[in-house]
């Protein structure tokens, strides 16, 4: 399909949270640590990011699609830095690398209608001319992911359930048609059931218009579905990256392994043999409760 | 637009409370807009707010609907004047708060950063001035305030309680999703505000300015009540202090009392019927639980 | 320590003998638009010292179903009918849905116990771990403080738990530490049953493990049953002795656990197991569930299932079919099954009783 | 292709000055102590921007106190001529920090407030300084409202809970509403009805001062008792609505708790539902309300002018009226200075004082 390479270069990325409460003690929490790696849509493929909560996946989805300016480090894409792309350059990005985002009813504004998603992206992206011509394209795109445009057009977010929610987001992507598709977590709130079918579009959006994905994801067997490459993320940093075939079958790194074995393995036959060793130092989650925003009543 | 409409009417079928909050409040604008008119109806032809217009003292009749003042003035005609000035200042107070409000919770919530620290700050500091002995004085010192005067003042001193409340909506909206989702999809800035977290907002910004309005209102009855609002202008709260001060309550002259406490007692069963409704229809949260 | 050796002793004894007979229960909302049928006609027997498993998609009643086997169905939610019998360790019945509400307190945690979904927010944030065992033991016993102090560190030992964890605070507690605590009041009046809701939901693979296996050491240390409720069919098979398989409000098929995975019998299950990628091997594409979860307002007339039902046959929109024990060579129990695929030729007389 | 860039060295970070790095240090080891500095300067911002609006917006308004206390001595004193009230002008104008441009103006008003505490000489009783005349006045403002702000929040969060607790019951229902409308009515509404009510026509109450003037000011059971009776109608027409807007807003911040998960998971425990609604669910829900009552605790320091002119009740609202009368400046700006100086500290302690409160509660870290 690529006339061209393009290309999408992470390097030396780090990411520090200062927040409001951090600020006032120097301190920081380091999300994403000194990550560097490439995507290019030649040949086209699906990459793994892999790791648990915490880890640092969804910052570094964030920082590629330009919604978080990294600390440090540089985003860019065929050799311009995503950060300081102006006008045309950023349309031509824009147009190139989408998101799929994790929690398929967040994504709606539950203002407006489900159609108006796939409105926007016609409009602001000159997809179609006039009405009847777009409406064309929307339902094209619709059924291209197995959804019936009657389904879905004219109703409200909470009228769909997830797995439509979700699949209308990779209409969207349909009718972008970018180079490169970010997904953070499509599929975790997702059933067993709808996962596969949304994972089976994933993938041949690959074979058929190849577009390259970044798939971010803690479920190891997912990710071995949609085969191609990995990178196992622990702590902000890469710990292990190479071939899902390689790194899942054999397993270097001991936080991969750590990872592997914790997976049940779906068959009443092959139940773990040995108890688990319990971690018991696991990080303490930290919670920083606002303080609640209240008046005195009357005077 | 249209869908604008759509929404605003799914609100109006949402409660019953809703729409007798707002058929009330309606009513009495329409009043206020044309007490013009209705005084003169009132009047027969002769103003009949003028003093000596009609013997002082009168309880009800067939001509002064509502009796009479010490000074011979149609009561009724006193309260259809006196509501109109005091919605007016509270129109004016409830708009420029709202407005002032929403502009600084949007800009400081949406863009962050030390903007935010700075706006936030300056609305604290607003926060802790005590408005009503502000009020006091200049009511005492400047002479002849204009309704929308006193209506800018009050409105210095309630913006910043607006700004608080919607910019705490703001920031739990702006890393939603679908705001996201906008950003890639070459929308801006003021775009995204307008049209992904204004909406949202709505109900907020609706009910806060209904409050302010209110709260406007009654701020400065409160005022007069005591005797130290500006007095140049009728309205709801003067007449209290004339009924107050003439006592006219020892004297049997009950309409003088009545009809103010009647028209701002509706009013604010009006603007909490609206509330509650708006609550109902947007706290999902609260319905579940209530199972209302 | 003698009080509970002795009830361990009772559980392992009586291993086997039903526990809790579940008959056609409904639980309904009131919503907007209608009536929402979200359990609708659960049958389903529970045996002591076992490890049920409950599987379904979102939507198919299954968090529903848990709470009203506690009882703590909330409005708008409410029991529309059915009865839950309840088998006590002396012989005694009891319908669970006829008690009265100081009853069913009595009954709660003693012998039912619960550990819900949302376990990261179960916990009283403003409360000491220490003090949250404290009220639950007081509920149920005339234990001493002091007595109760001195048995905390020990519980939380059974589960994997340093002893300070007891002088901490829930927030202060990662999502499977919080899941271990609650387990632990489970251990600590030694309850009959366990009813876990998406116990590893929202937890990293590694604590998912930990988890699961604190689980099964409930009952193999002591002898507790567990009903465990998961759409994640993969802890299903690593941890449950029998599959029960909800799909609209309803069970479509109960039976061992390897039968489940090795020969699933109804259309639905088959598919459920055909959506399950593993790790290693051919990679090949799988099929996944064509079409969308009914809605509980409007379930499809007779077969819930048969709209997305590769085998579906005239009789399937018409009748609704009756879960019956099938004929299987391999399973050491029938399993039952709600398909008109089988009740046709297969069906034996023996009407609905779950599991015997 | 995705080719995974071999790790580079660490970006080296700036060094920084060392006072800044040794600040750093202590602040990573001391975050409380930290928070606190930081909380504590945050307040003296407030305050001083506070008090930096109030002084402007006085001296910015029209009227000339000079002049007034100048108008006061002639009608006292009848003697005027144009020499002496030239060098009175003056003189006054020393005093009352009145000489030179605004800035300085500012910069004298503020030096005196905040170094030497003085707030100028008063003018309802030259030469006395404000302070002490706002202190004499403050004992029953502080008497009055704090004991009627305890009460109502005491009465109104038990009511408040219990009315959401049994949200279900229509009983609950009814006075839901009720609060709801009683809890936006102007309590001078009540006031005026009491006062007619209770004194006028039933005579059974005084409606007016703050004690029986037939008494001297002591320790005398017949002082006690009259301080009492005369408080009576002032304190409940501000309690009746206080009630009802505390019931409000702790039922508003009941009920939508009562979906907690902790709350369900409480009653799976079999815990008695007296016990899940104090020790679960109110536990959780009371924080709010406590910075609530602190809140207004801070905020009866200017009084309530209202009701104290209603009642004619001698507390700081009551003096505001009369400072205001006669341009008294010092002693207006005081009690607003007042007002916003309790507002401010009541939140700087309930800041510092809520990780105590509530074990969630960490800003520091």
């Amino acid at each position: 399909m690529a006339d061209s390479e393009n290309r999408i270069e992470v390097s030396h990325v780090t990411h520090e949270f200062h927040g409001a409460a951090l600020r006032a003690t120097g301190g920081k929490l380091v999300a994403v640590n000194d990550v560097s790696f490439s995507l290019t849509d030649s040949p086209p493929q699906i990459v793994n990011l892999v790791g648990q909560s915490g880890s640092g996946k969804s910052t570094l989805a964030r920082i590629i699609l330009g919604l978080q300016k990294p600390t440090r480090g540089s985003v860019t894409f065929n050799g311009k830095d995503v950060y300081r792309l102006g006008g045309r350059d950023k349309e031509e990005y824009l147009r190139s690398v989408q998101p799929v985002f994790q929690d398929p009813y967040g994504i709606f504004n539950p203002f407006y209608k489900v159609d108006r998603v796939l409105w926007k992206a016609i409009k602001k992206f000159h997809l179609a001319k006039g009405r009847s011509d777009g409406l064309e394209v929307i339902e094209r795109s619709l059924r291209a992911v197995d959804l019936r445009p009657e389904d879905v057009l004219g109703r409200y977010p909470h009228q769909l359930s997830g797995g439509q929610r979700q699949r209308v987001m990779l209409a969207r992507v349909h009718m972008l048609q970018p180079r490169f598709i970010i997904a953070d977590e499509p599929v975790s709130m997702l059933d067993a059931a709808v996962r596969v079918l949304f994972l089976n579009i994933l993938i041949d959006f690959r074979d058929k218009y190849g577009m390259t994905t970044l798939f971010i994801t803690h479920d190891l067997s997912t990710s071995y579905y949609v085969g191609g490459d990995i990178m196992v993320m622990h702590k902000g940093g890469i710990v292990e990256s190479g071939k899902v075939d390689d790194v899942l079958v054999n397993p270097e790194h001991p936080y991969t392994r750590m990872l592997l074995s914790s997976v049940p393995v779906p068959d009443p036959d092959a139940r773990w043999k040995d108890r688990a060793q319990v971690v018991l130092a696991e990080e303490e989650e930290e919670l920083v409760v606002d303080k609640p925003d209240i008046e005195a009543p009357n005077p | 637009m249209r869908r604008f409409a759509r929404s605003l009417w799914k609100l109006w079928s949402s409660s019953h409370k809703f729409q007798i909050g707002i058929v009330i409040i309606a009513v009495f604008v329409v009043v206020a807009i044309l007490h013009g008119p209705i005084v003169a109806t009132i009047g027969h032809g002769q103003d009949p707010l003028g003093t000596a217009a009609y013997t002082p003292w009168q309880l009800p009749s067939r001509t002064n609907i509502l009796g009479t003042d010490r000074y011979g003035r149609d009561i009724l005609a006193l309260t259809v004047t006196g509501l109109a000035s005091s919605l007016q200042v509270g129109a004016v107070a409830g708009l420029i708060s709202t407005v002032v409000g929403v502009l600084v919770a949007f800009i400081a919530g949406y863009k962050g950063g030390k903007l935010d620290s700075l706006l936030s700050g300056t609305a604290d500091v607003f926060l802790v001035v005590p408005s009503l002995p502000i009020l006091i004085t200049l009511s005492a010192y400047v002479t002849n305030l204009s309704l929308a005067a006193i209506g800018v003042i009050l409105a210095i001193f309630s913006w910043a309680l607006a700004a608080r409340t919607i910019r705490s909506q703001v920031l739990s909206l702006r890393t939603r999703p679908y705001v996201e989702l906008a950003k890639v999809s070459r929308m801006s800035d003021l775009e995204i505000i307008v049209q992904e977290l204004v909406p949202n907002l709505l109900p907020f910004i609706g009910v806060g300015f209904a409050n302010a309005v209110l709260g406007s209102i009654f701020a400065l009855v409160g005022l007069e009540v005591i005797g130290l609002g500006p007095s140049n202008v009728i309205d709801l709260g003067l007449m209290l202090n004339w009924a107050i001060g003439w006592g006219t309550l020892s004297l049997g002259m009950w309409p003088m009392f009545v009809a103010p406490i009647f028209v701002l007692g509706m009013l604010f069963f009006a603007v909490n019927l609206i509330n509650i409704g708006l609550e109902e229809t947007y706290n999902p949260r609260l319905r579940k639980v209530a199972g209302a | 320590m003698a009080v509970r050796q002795q009830a361990l002793e009772d559980n392992k004894s009586a291993a086997g003998t039903p526990l809790l007979d579940v008959r056609d229960l409904r639980v309904y909302y009131n919503t907007v638009s209608g009536v929402s049928r979200a359990v609708d006609g659960v049958d389903l027997s529970v045996r002591r010292g076992e490890i049920l498993g409950i599987a379904g998609e979102s939507g198919s009643g299954k968090s529903t179903l848990t709470t009203a086997l506690l009882r703590l169905t909330k409005p708008p939610g409410f029991i529309a009918g059915g009865s839950i019998i309840f088998h006590s360790r002396d012989g005694e019945l009891v319908d669970l849905m006829k008690v009265s509400e100081a009853q069913m307190r009595s009954y709660r945690w003693r012998n039912l116990s619960y550990l819900p979904q949302g376990s990261m927010n179960s916990l009283n944030p403003v409360m000491r771990i220490s003090d949250q065992f404290e009220d639950v033991i007081r509920a149920h016993s005339d234990r001493s403080t002091q007595e109760i102090r001195d048995i905390v560190p020990e519980l939380l030992r059974q589960v994997g738990l340093e002893p300070h964890v007891a002088k901490m605070y829930p927030h202060e507690l990662s999502g499977g530490m919080k899941q271990r605590v609650i387990i632990a009041m489970a251990v600590a009046l030694n309850s009959d049953l366990v009813v876990a809701d998406e116990p590893t939901t929202a937890l990293d693979v590694h604590i998912q493990r930990v988890v699961i296996q604190t689980l099964g050491a409930l009952r193999d240390n002591f002898g507790m049953t567990v009903i465990l409720v998961t759409h994640d069919m993969a802890v299903h098979a690593e941890l449950a002795d029998r599959v029960a398989v909800m799909y609209a409000g309803s069970i479509v098929e109960v039976g061992d656990v390897r039968q489940i995975f090795k020969d699933p019998k109804h259309p639905y299950t088959k598919g459920l197991i055909g959506s399950i990628p593993r790790i290693g091997g051919e990679r090949r594409r799988l099929s996944g569930i064509q079409g969308n979860t009914p809605s509980p307002t409007n379930w499809p007339s007779g077969c819930r299932f048969h709209p997305r039902c590769p085998y579906v046959m005239d009789v399937c929109p018409r009748e609704v079919p009756r879960l019956l024990p099938i004929r299987d060579g391999q399973a050491r129990q029938k399993p039952l099954v709600a398909c008109h695929l089988y009740t046709e030729v297969q069906a034996e007389s023996g009407g609905r009783d779950g599991g015997q | 292709m995705a080719e995974i860039v071999s790790q580079g060295p660490p970006v080296s970070q700036p060094s920084e000055p060392r006072l800044v790095s040794a600040y750093r240090a202590f602040t990573v080891n001391h975050p409380l102590v930290a928070y606190a500095a930081r909380r504590f300067g945050i307040y003296l911002f407030t305050l001083w921007g506070s008090i930096t609006i109030t002084f402007f917006f006085f001296r910015l308004i029209p009227g000339n106190p000079i002049d007034a206390y100048i108008q006061n001595l002639q009608t006292a004193q009848q003697n005027y001529s144009v020499h002496a009230s030239q060098a009175t002008v003056q003189y006054y104008k020393q005093v009352f920090g009145l000489n030179g441009n605004l800035f300085e103006q500012y910069y004298h008003y503020m030096y005196q407030l905040f170094v030497q505490h003085n707030l100028g000489p008063s003018l309802l009783n030259y030469p006395t300084p404000s302070q002490f005349v706002i202190a004499r006045a403050l004992p029953w403002t502080i008497g009055l409202l704090g004991t009627a702000t305890v009460i109502m929040w005491v009465l109104g969060v038990v009511l408040g809970a219990l009315i959401g607790w049994k949200r279900d019951k229509a009983v609950s229902e009814f006075w839901t509403y009720v609060t709801i409308a009683l809890s936006h009515i102007p309590y001078y509404f009540v006031a005026l009805i009491l006062v007619f009510l209770l004194s006028y026509r039933l005579n059974l109450l005084p409606s007016s001062a703050a004690y029986d003037p037939g008494y001297s000011i002591g320790l005398s059971m017949g002082f006690i008792k009259s301080v009492l009776q005369h408080a009576i109608l002032p304190a409940i027409s501000i309690i009746i609505i206080g009630v009802a807007s505390w019931m409000v807003g702790t039922r508003m911040l009941l009920v939508p708790m009562l979906g907690e998960d902790f709350l369900t998971f409480a009653e799976a425990k079999g815990l008695k539902p007296r016990h899940i609604l104090t020790r679960y669910a109110m536990r959780n829900c009371w924080l709010p309300q406590v910075i609530g009552l602190g809140i207004s605790l801070g905020s009866i320091f200017n009084g309530n002018i209202i009701v104290e002119q209603l009642f004619n009740y001698p507390g700081v609202g009551n003096l505001f009226v009369q400072a205001i009368g006669q341009l008294d400046y010092n002693t207006i700006m005081g009690i607003v200075e007042l007002a916003i100086f309790g507002v401010l500290t009541a939140n700087l302690i309930l800041d510092l004082l809520m990780p105590a409160l509530d074990p969630r509660v960490k800003y520091w870290k």
